[in-house]
């Protein structure tokens, strides 16, 4: 059973799949963003009480999304590795771990940005945006301790560890900074809840969060075929194939 | 003298005698934290340090230190946890006694949470007893260092064993202190959130169950589950040693 | 046939680059004895850590007593005794102090028993001073006594001679050579000619490794 | 586009955005500076890699190419 597993997780397998997958995602990424983008960014009306402040939501929303469910995805990419001992999950983890820490960094910058017009100033402890930058630092530290660890073997177990410990606390910081939050916050600087959006505001959005996962998608199956080549580069096949470009 | 082995072959059932073994490891960790007095002291007096810095750099007067004082001694009490969990396996790990720990015939989650709980006696302990000297100088009122001991108390172990868990993951790693602190310290938000939150509801003359039942929740997790992943952190390290 | 204690199945493991090992059996029963020999850097010391179930980043089967490793970690470290480059002494502790540590994790024993391994390595007097003041040879004694104090029937020293005196040597020999009479399987790894005849030696690095 | 239509008469406007063009200008420049960064990284990755792997394979090349003159002796 075990050994049947480890096949499944092959690395030339997966190389093969994900080549033919990136082309799809990069344009459908760059279609999809293009066109939510434009649509929010021009299309879509000022909001009544923001103005147009709230445009920053295109990208401040999808990024924010993505950057919390890439780190679940490495912890679940982590609990395979662990228990079925397979080397593509932590090939999974070194591709996203930069990727969610980029778009985390995007959901923040955007959120202090957005803050602004709003409430006069740069960066608000706001609940969200707090917990966002706590799931920044989570990220810092998985990349930080996959630098420190020279073994491959040692690296992955490491960070699938932290990946794990690090999604059971996910839900613990939130609950907490959220309450925390309550106690010090005067109900009005609260950031408001997604206002109750007309069709041609989420429409845009969902598009726009679609063209994130597809870009996501497209930037973390190229860096995992990045991996791929370097752990396997003794092999035959990653030979001929570097040799043929 | 034909050196004959004292003691003869025998197939054991497996590990027997876990108090035993619970027992050695505590009384272990006690002796060397009582021959190495140095490594519990040291914390202790950054301990004192750091608290002392916050009146200097901020504002001596009463009133902010009566405010501020039971988040200054928290954050305090936080960083001196981190500095001793850096050297909490390093030197087994140095000397080769933490391969045979993790090799004797017991679980190592079992084993890795009785040594956490002696370290938190030796060196933990003595930082709490030094918690009311230190309000005292804070002109905190005299019930409110006692809740603030109590959430400590309270909060300490659960520090103590998230720390564990980077400690164990980043004991093969040359000078690790800051990245020690790196990756433990985003775990530290939610204790260090209630440990305060309880002070100052307390001050404000709000009950404070709310807050110590979240303590005692967190602390019942950090038991729990903690121990796995330090055992499962400690077996990674000492793999290729 | 003996018991087979411990056995190996196609191993394979590779370490920064290098394949260290690939398909290597090694079946230990009661009373062998196996020398694991090769250059330095052929994996002598990785091979010996993966029978000892420390170093878990290889492909293959391990099983104990028939039965797959893994499943049976807790037993098998029972019955398994690892003596790795570092002695596993701590510093502050005295001789005594380490050896009463290390044999309570495995199984209650007599007080006089530790006296009387110490005193087998050639250690009285040294019983309760701390290690710091201990020679690197004596620390590596205080190691060897716990050959003295072991009932595990299989034994895994790595680089076994190492930092010991021709006294210590020849002790050290005839534990091994007893352990294997009295039914345990010994495996090691030493560059030390070893005097014991009744030896298997599994080569590493170069040929294919397989117990010759 | 439902009742979307185009919300700016002029370019000036759209850069203006009531005053707001400022902030979400900057905020849309920094995600497409991250993700470039993201991109150009990943590229940068790959070149590396294979540019390792072709001198690699030259060392290994050179290396056969000596051994082959004198007689094999053993691998």
């Amino acid at each position: 059973m075990w050994q049947w597993f480890h096949k499944l997780g092959s690395p030339k397998w997966f190389f093969g799949i994900a080549g033919r997958l990136i082309p799809w995602l990069g344009f459908g990424a760059l279609i999809l963003l293009g066109v939510g983008i434009v649509w929010g960014l021009l299309f879509a009306p000022a909001d009544y009480q923001q103005g147009d402040s709230y445009r920053i939501i295109f990208i401040h929303v999808p990024s924010a999304y993505l950057g919390q469910s890439l780190y679940v995805a490495m912890a679940v990419a982590g609990a395979v590795g662990l228990i079925w001992r397979m080397k593509m999950a932590d090939t999974f983890i070194a591709a996203t771990a930069p990727v969610g820490a980029a778009l985390t960094f995007v959901a923040l910058f955007t959120g202090a940005v957005w803050g602004k017009p709003t409430w006069g100033t740069w960066w608000v402890w706001d609940a969200r945006l707090t917990s966002m930058l706590l799931l920044f630092f989570l990220y810092l530290g998985v990349m930080a301790l996959r630098r420190a660890l020279e073994d491959p073997e040692n690296r992955a177990r490491a960070s699938a560890i932290l990946t794990l410990v690090g999604v059971v606390n996910i839900p613990i910081i939130k609950f907490s900074v959220e309450w925390w939050n309550t106690l010090h916050q005067p109900a009005s600087i609260k950031m408001t809840e997604a206002p109750a959006m007309p069709a041609s505001m989420w429409v845009p959005l969902l598009i726009c969060a679609i063209g994130f996962h597809l870009l996501a998608g497209w930037l973390i199956l190229m860096r995992m075929r990045n991996e791929i080549l370097y752990r396997e580069r003794r092999a035959r096949w990653v030979r001929d194939w570097l040799l043929s470009q | 003298m034909q050196p004959e082995s004292r003691t003869p072959v025998t197939l054991r059932e497996s590990g027997d005698g876990l108090i035993r073994a619970g027992v050695t490891t505590f009384r272990r960790e006690l002796l060397i934290a009582f021959r190495e007095k140095q490594d519990v002291i040291n914390p202790l007096v950054f301990f004192v340090l750091i608290v002392s810095l916050f009146p200097l750099g901020i504002s001596p007067e009463t009133e902010f230190l009566r405010d501020a004082g039971a988040g200054i001694i928290w954050v305090a009490a936080l960083l001196a946890i981190l500095l001793s969990l850096n050297m909490l396996f390093r030197n087994d790990y140095a000397d080769g006694y933490l391969e045979q720990w993790v090799l004797s015939p017991q679980p190592l989650a079992m084993m890795a949470l009785v040594r956490v709980s002696a370290v938190w006696v030796a060196s933990v302990v003595p930082l709490l007893l030094l918690v009311p000297l230190l309000g005292l100088m804070l002109h905190l009122p005299a019930e409110r260092i006692g809740v603030l001991t109590l959430t400590l108390l309270m909060g300490s172990p659960v520090l103590l064993l998230i720390g564990a868990i980077g400690a164990a993951l980043t004991v093969s790693v040359r000078n690790s202190g800051m990245l020690l602190a790196l990756l433990m310290t985003p775990f530290y938000v939610p204790v260090l959130i209630f440990g305060t939150g309880a002070v100052t509801a307390f001050g404000q003359g709000a009950s404070i169950t709310g807050h110590l039942a979240i303590l005692g929740a967190m602390l019942a997790l950090a038991i729990v589950l903690a121990p796995l992943a330090i055992a499962a952190g400690l077996r990674m390290s000492v793999a290729n040693g | 046939m003996s018991t087979t204690l411990l056995e190996a199945r196609q191993l394979y493991c590779e370490r920064d680059d290098r394949v260290l090992f690939s398909g290597l059996d090694l079946s230990v029963g009661s009373g062998d004895i196996v020398r694991i020999a090769g250059p330095n850097g052929a994996g002598k010391t990785t091979l010996l850590r993966v029978l000892a179930g420390l170093n878990l980043s290889f492909e293959g089967g391990l099983s104990w007593y028939g039965y797959p490793l893994h499943q049976q970690r807790d037993w098998y470290q029972a019955n398994m005794l690892f003596l790795g480059h570092r002695a596993g002494i701590t510093a502050s502790l005295t001789p005594l102090e380490n050896l009463r540590c290390w044999v309570d994790m495995r199984r209650p024993h007599r007080e006089e028993l530790l006296w009387e391994a110490l005193a087998d390595v050639g250690l009285e007097g040294y019983e309760d001073i701390p290690s710091a003041h201990l020679s690197a040879g004596q620390q590596r004694r205080v190691a060897l006594a716990r050959l003295y104090l072991s009932t595990e029937p299989v034994w895994l020293l790595d680089e076994a001679f190492t930092a010991i005196d021709q006294g210590a040597v020849k002790v050290l020999e005839s534990l091994i050579s007893s352990r294997a009479a009295q039914g345990g399987a010994v495996v090691l790894s030493t560059h030390h000619r070893l005097q014991l005849d009744e030896c298997r030696v599994l080569e590493l690095g170069g040929s294919l490794g397989f117990a010759t | 586009m439902g009742d979307a239509l185009m919300q700016f008469d002029s370019l000036q406007s759209l850069i203006a955005m009531n005053g707001y063009g400022a902030y979400v200008w900057s905020s849309y420049l920094v995600f497409l500076v991250v993700i470039a960064a993201l991109v150009l990284g990943t590229r940068l990755q790959y070149r590396r890699i294979v540019l390792d792997q072709q001198r690699l394979v030259r060392i290994e090349s050179r290396k056969a190419s000596e051994r082959k003159p004198q007689n094999e002796s053993g691998s």
